[in-house]
């Protein structure tokens, strides 16, 4: 098969792992309006738990919990003082995450660890490896569960409720504290989980989630505010830009193509990021 | 209000003014005779590589604790200053010849970007106006379509990714990682000695107040009430008549050209420019000195690029891995106990004194 | 007199920047300070952080056996935190404030690059111990680790015996790769081998899959791979699940070492081939002792690797020659250091007098199942360090401007 | 003066204006009344360039105003106030009229200190009758003192087309009345549009209304006109007491 047809399932695949990375942080962005910059240590928290774990299988579960109980401990801790500054909320999280980089170091060592692959994951079909069909199956598997979260589920629904009203939830009898706390669980919980993806592609040390949070972040400003959509076709758009950018450049170049592509779309489109009611303005 | 009438007016304002004007003064006596006459030759240097990030956050106080930008991407300011004025300092020494880097990266002649920079006065202008440039340039773009908030920081932040990226991958023309170093003379003078040092310090300490003074009277202007304005409501100020857009952009721009003249002084003070220097990491550490120091004041933002600046030195002298740590635990405290910063904390000890 | 407030801040200010300004007294007579300078923090501490152990291994081992000229070393150490500025500063500190007698230090060329100035201004010393692109060779500096023809060069002789005449070029982005990269085109172009592709990544990149695919499109015999640090792991990684294998495809790398092997996985990287001048198992008695003592020290699990190695040696290295020159002035010892030749745990080095490089010995090994690397080549006697590539007519026009 | 002709406006398929025709002649006071959802801010809101209608046209003073940017509606003299009123609270009133009345001076002159008082915000701050308050920040201002800052700063911008967003709304009986003085008062040398719900501020300060209903123009005329046409009171009247509620919303 020609190489650039090839591109196509790997640019897919950067997507899926791209989409994985960000969902987590689209969630709690989309829901709650805060810019989670401690979400590379969340990934990163739920590496060293698929290292700690050892097995692949067993580590998702554990990885979203304990992803997830960091990011309730932090909310409920930290940011839900400053909901109302949410660029403040955005330079908190960073701090946390310096702290949770260098406790990283200090419990694992600063070199790298080993996660090993599961045997089943083996081979491939085709250009794709199984351990890349797992990320995407894992990445589509992830957007379904949160879909079928906030349109399926009760306290889906009370979120849903929650991020177009809140005061109006929040007099309608809707506990607004629990659903932000719940909220923040669960987005972090899906790093967790975006954690142990990694570990089948990319090395786990400390410094792992610095790897990943611009492109997740990247992913969140390109797909627009929180959009469950709006990021599923940004992180595929962006995955396949990024194959063929670097297919037909090279890796540095793609990344500055991928960023002026960006600006350039924002150009196009800025209605997805932003709101604006014209009774009470900002 | 009893407001005293005829001269006693202009008396109590002339005393205002002058009162206004003591603090400053006393730092700079201290800042401009007392540091160069008491501070070892080692430390004044790197007192002036503090007040080079403090001319960075002076900026970064304007656009974010005046403007609401949160620019996470000032590194990237700073760079431009700083690679302008190693390129025109490389190109003295090479005399004609091609700098040492290019030598190894396998350029074989001088490419023509770097041609004017042989000339100081246009490596100067570029230090600032290059950064200038690109901050109307990204201003436009991003203020015209209404991306703010989160949004920008996270784009400025991006951007500082991309140019990282784009200097590293660019050696023969940036030497690559390494950046550019081994700097000998500046002006004639040599930068090793330590008398030039002291020079330079004392420009940097000169550059900071007089652009110190600037901003202050530019704040205090209708111009800083309208981005004060703009901060608390952009779209009200919409129909005021103003163009909020190019108001950020315009005040991007001047916290823009700051840094890059910040990194234009800081090349020769501290003898290295390298893309580790604009990243994400050393953006963010800037915005924390000034977050610690008190955005919502400029001389806040100031103090907290020294203290913050002193404060790295002194803890990775002592134990290096605590750094991260204090860094971290200092901010979450910052952000959650005292949003205003250490600006904030003073003027509430004198508030309660005063009540 | 009330003094204003503000005033009293800037002076108190003042006086903690001051503080330290007061050297300690000079050295008491019977110490000698070294200085240790390698990141502690930041992404090369991975690295760095071993190599300062080995260093500070060699102070305590030259100190148990009476020191030098009578005196104790005491190692000032400092953290480069991975930042090239930060390790000009530092090393200004060291010579400055500490006033050090040498400083063992750096691992990146940024680093040593930034550190060069440094010296030479300072007229003091340093002492690097990494394996690096050549084409310099400063009077203040002492290069204990290999220049290219004490590893890129042997590499591809080692390759050309193997067969392997069709090659894909992989690196990080940097000075190293890309020097390392130029000579390797050269040294195919003079001896018939062909190169297929030459592909360069930003540091820290982690996804490999369209890299994976250009290589495996290509399909040359072996790859020579100078990525750094984490971007290594995830190519192993990428480059494994993609069916590639180290019969079928040998990727020789010449910057993963022992500790480097684990993180990567040794399921993903044995079989592979690496360049150095020393591995843990190379046999030789002073080998046998440095192991020892370094899992004494550090613990059982540790392993040892070329650049601790060549950090251990720089110290000994130094100390003999302080002991030729009977003093620890800098213009002394650089007088008294070419010539020195010591048994190390890589057999014999040489230092240099006209680069102040060493005389290595080049070899080559393969990673076992077992994380540790057996050797499979060498060449056979240390090979005269030439950073320029002086002596290889095929490279002429590769050293660049001087 | 202003003129809009069949102005219609969509937001995902739900026409909140249809087909909308509003004449304002110079020097009128005009209400614009209708239940909640009837579109009236939404009207206002297109004048002002702060939505893009789906078609139509909305001229002014002979120019076009569909597409222009909301500062360059505003410098061709068309103001407005917001329901809920957005005053810069770090400021103090002066300071928010005089940037009020800046924006004709070009950016670079703003770079000096203000100095003194200008006529305009003289003007506003004597009207608006915020004279006392001028050095307090606006941010202690009670909600009426803040509504008054508002049109005072409308005032200040000298607009030719004042648009007030239910100036009244919240205000206790007093402050309604003097914002009726005001109101009448700005009404003698402007041309002044009003949303506004409540009645009796309505019977006594309007002369012409119109009624908007499910985004289309019910009924014009005098306030009595209005008040005995049997479909408004259908409409308007029959869902008053929950127009209250709303309207009183802070």
């Amino acid at each position: 098969m020609p190489a650039f047809v090839n591109q196509l399932p790997i640019g897919l695949s950067i997507g899926a792992v791209l989409l994985l990375i960000a969902l987590g942080l689209t969630f709690t962005f989309g829901q709650m309006g805060v810019i989670n910059m401690a979400h590379g240590s969340f990934i990163m928290a739920g590496a060293y738990t698929a290292y700690l774990i050892g097995d692949l299988l067993l580590a998702l579960p554990a990885a979203f919990l304990v992803a997830g109980l960091m990011g309730l401990v932090l909310e409920r801790a930290a940011i839900r003082h400053l909901y109302a500054r949410p660029l403040d909320t955005l330079l908190l999280a960073w701090g946390v995450s310096l702290v949770l980089q260098q406790l990283a170091r200090d419990l694992f060592g600063a070199p790298n660890v080993q996660v090993p692959a599961p045997a089943w994951l083996a081979g491939g079909i085709g250009i794709l490896p199984y351990n890349r069909l797992f990320i995407m199956a894992l990445a589509v598997a992830g957007v379904v569960a949160v879909w079928a979260y906030l349109t399926r589920t009760g306290l889906g629904r009370r979120t849903q409720a929650v991020v177009q009203n809140r005061r109006l939830a929040a007099t309608s009898g809707i506990d607004t504290g629990r659903v932000d706390m719940l909220t923040f669980f669960i987005g972090s919980g899906l790093a967790g989980v975006a954690g142990v993806a990694v570990t089948l592609i990319g090395p786990v040390g400390p410094a792992l989630g610095e790897v990943y949070i611009v492109d997740a972040f990247l992913v969140v400003v390109a797909g627009g505010l929180g959009q469950l959509r709006g990021a599923v076709l940004a992180a595929v758009g962006l995955g396949l830009l990024n194959s063929y950018a670097e297919f037909w450049s090279d890796a540095s170049l793609a990344k500055v193509i991928v960023f002026a592509v960006i600006i350039a779309f924002l150009q196009i489109r800025p209605q997805g990021m932003f709101v604006l009611r014209s009774r009470v303005l900002t | 209000m009893n407001r005293p009438r005829g001269m006693p007016v202009l008396r109590s304002r002339v005393l205002t003014s002058i009162r206004r004007h003591v603090p400053f003064a006393a730092v700079a006596v201290v800042a401009l005779v007392a540091a160069p006459l008491l501070l070892e030759p080692f430390r004044l240097g790197l007192l002036a590589k503090y007040l080079c990030y403090a001319i960075v956050a002076l900026g970064i106080g304007l656009a974010w604790g005046k403007g609401g930008m949160l620019t996470l991407g000032q590194g990237v300011f700073f760079g431009l200053g700083g690679y302008s004025m190693a390129m025109y300092l490389k190109l003295t020494e090479a005399e004609g010849g091609l700098p040492d880097f290019m030598g190894w990266s396998g350029v074989e002649e001088l490419p023509a970007l770097w041609a004017p920079f042989a000339n100081p006065v246009f490596a100067l202008g570029m230090a600032v106006l290059g950064p200038v440039l690109l901050a109307v340039v990204l201003g436009t773009l991003v203020f015209r379509q209404r991306v703010r908030g989160a949004y920008f920081a996270i784009l400025t932040q991006a951007l500082a990714a991309a140019m990282v990226i784009l200097l590293v991958g660019q050696q023969g023309l940036t030497g690559g990682t390494n950046g550019m170093t081994n700097f000998f003379e500046l002006f004639g003078q040599d930068l090793a000695d330590d008398s030039t040092q002291r020079g330079l310090y004392l420009v940097v300490a000169s550059v900071l107040g007089l652009l110190y003074l600037g901003t202050r009277q530019l704040v205090e202007s209708r111009y800083g009430r309208l981005l004060v304005a703009v901060r608390d409501g952009e779209d009200r100020v919409r129909f005021l008549g103003y163009d909020p857009a190019l108001v950020k952009t315009v005040t991007f721009a001047l916290s823009a050209g700051m840094a890059g003249l910040a990194g234009a002084l800081f090349v020769p003070v501290v003898g290295i420019i390298s893309p580790a220097l604009l990243g994400i990491v050393p953006s963010l550490e800037l915005v924390v000195a000034v977050a610690v120091g008190g955005r919502h004041a400029l001389a806040g933002a100031v103090l907290g690029a020294v203290v913050m600046g002193y404060a790295k030195t002194a803890f990775s002298e002592q134990f290096a891995d605590g750094w991260l740590y204090l860094q971290g635990a200092l901010f979450i405290l910052v952000m959650t106990l005292a949003p205003k910063g250490i600006a904030g904390l003073v003027g509430r000890l004198r508030n309660a004194r005063a009540a | 007199m009330r003094i204003p407030r503000p005033l009293v801040s800037a002076m108190l200010l003042l006086a903690l920047t001051a503080c330290g300004t007061d050297a300690e007294s000079a050295a008491q007579s019977n110490e000698i300070k070294v200085g240790l300078l390698h990141s502690l923090s930041g992404t090369m501490a991975i690295s760095e952080v071993t190599v300062r152990d080995a260093e500070l291994l060699a102070i305590d081992e030259i100190n148990k056996a009476g020191g030098v000229l009578g005196k104790k070393l005491v190692p000032v150490v400092e953290d480069g935190a991975s930042d090239w500025p930060t390790f000009a500063e530092k090393a200004t500190k060291l010579i400055r404030q500490d006033k050090v007698a040498a400083v063992f230090g750096g691992w990146t060329s940024a680093s040593r690059k930034a550190m060069l100035p440094v010296f030479e201004r300072h007229k003091a010393l340093l002492w690097y111990p990494v394996q690096y692109e050549g084409l310099e060779s400063s009077p203040y500096i002492f290069y204990t680790g290999a220049t290219t023809n004490q590893q890129i060069i042997p590499g591809l002789d080692y390759l050309r015996e193997q067969g392997k005449k069709r090659l894909f070029l992989v690196g990080s982005d940097y000075v190293f790769p890309r020097t390392a990269n130029k000579i390797i085109k050269a040294y195919a172009a003079a001896n018939g081998m062909e190169i297929l592709g030459e592909e360069y990544t930003p540091l820290g990149h982690t996804e490999y899959s369209t890299l994976v695919n250009k290589v495996t499109q290509a399909r040359p015999d072996a790859v020579f791979n100078t990525l750094n640090g984490d971007s290594n792991v995830a190519f192993f990684k990428q480059l494994k699940s993609a069916g590639a294998t180290a019969e079928s495809m040998p990727v020789l790398s010449v910057s993963i070492a022992e500790e480097e092997v684990t993180g990567i996985g040794v399921d993903n990287i044995a079989g592979h081939p690496v360049a150095w001048n020393y591995y843990q198992t190379t046999e030789t008695p002073a080998n046998e002792a440095f192991v020892q003592a370094y899992k004494a020290k550090y613990g059982q699990d540790k392993v040892t690797s070329d650049p601790m190695e060549a950090g251990y040696n720089a110290v000994y290295l130094w100390a003999e020659a302080v002991r030729k020159a009977g003093t620890t002035e800098v213009e002394a010892v650089r007088k008294a250091a070419p010539g020195i030749a010591l048994e190390r745990p890589e057999g014999l080095v040489t230092i240099d007098g006209e680069n102040q490089h060493l005389y290595k010995t080049a070899r080559i090994g393969v990673i076992q199942p077992d994380g540790l690397i057996k050797q499979v080549w060498d060449s056979g006697e240390p090979i005269k360090p030439d950073p320029y590539l002086k002596g290889y007519p095929w490279a002429a026009g590769l050293a660049g401007a001087k | 003066m202003l003129e809009l002709r069949d102005v219609t406006v969509e937001f995902d398929g739900f026409r909140a204006l249809d087909g909308v025709d509003l004449t304002v002649p110079e020097g009128e006071l005009r209400f614009l009344i209708g239940p909640n959802g009837a579109g009236k801010t939404t009207l206002i809101d297109v004048i002002t360039g702060l939505t893009r209608p789906a078609a139509g046209s909305v001229r002014f003073g002979g120019h076009d105003l569909v597409g222009r940017k909301e500062h360059q509606i505003v410098r061709l003299g068309v103001g407005r106030t917001f329901q809920t009123s957005v005053v810069f609270e770090e400021l103090t009133v002066i300071e928010n009229l005089d940037l009020a009345a800046g924006f004709r001076s070009p950016l670079w002159s703003l770079a000096r200190r203000r100095k003194g008082v200008s006529e305009a915000v003289a003007e506003a701050l004597a009207r608006t009758g915020l004279e006392e308050l001028a050095e307090r920040s606006a941010g202690v201002l009670s909600h009426g003192q803040r509504q008054w800052l508002e049109i005072g700063m409308l005032l200040a911008q000298r607009p030719r087309l004042l648009l007030l967003d239910e100036p009244v709304a919240g205000m206790s009986k007093d402050e309604r009345a003097r914002t009726g003085e005001l109101l009448t008062e700005i009404a003698r040398d402007h041309t002044v549009v009003v949303v506004e719900h409540d009645m009796e501020f309505l019977r006594r300060h309007a002369s012409t209304v119109t009624v908007l209903h499910e985004g289309k123009v019910l009924v014009e005329g005098s306030v009595e006109q209005v008040g005995a046409d049997p479909r408004v009171q259908e409409v308007y009247l029959g869902r008053r007491k929950a127009e209250d509620v709303v309207g009183n919303r802070p």
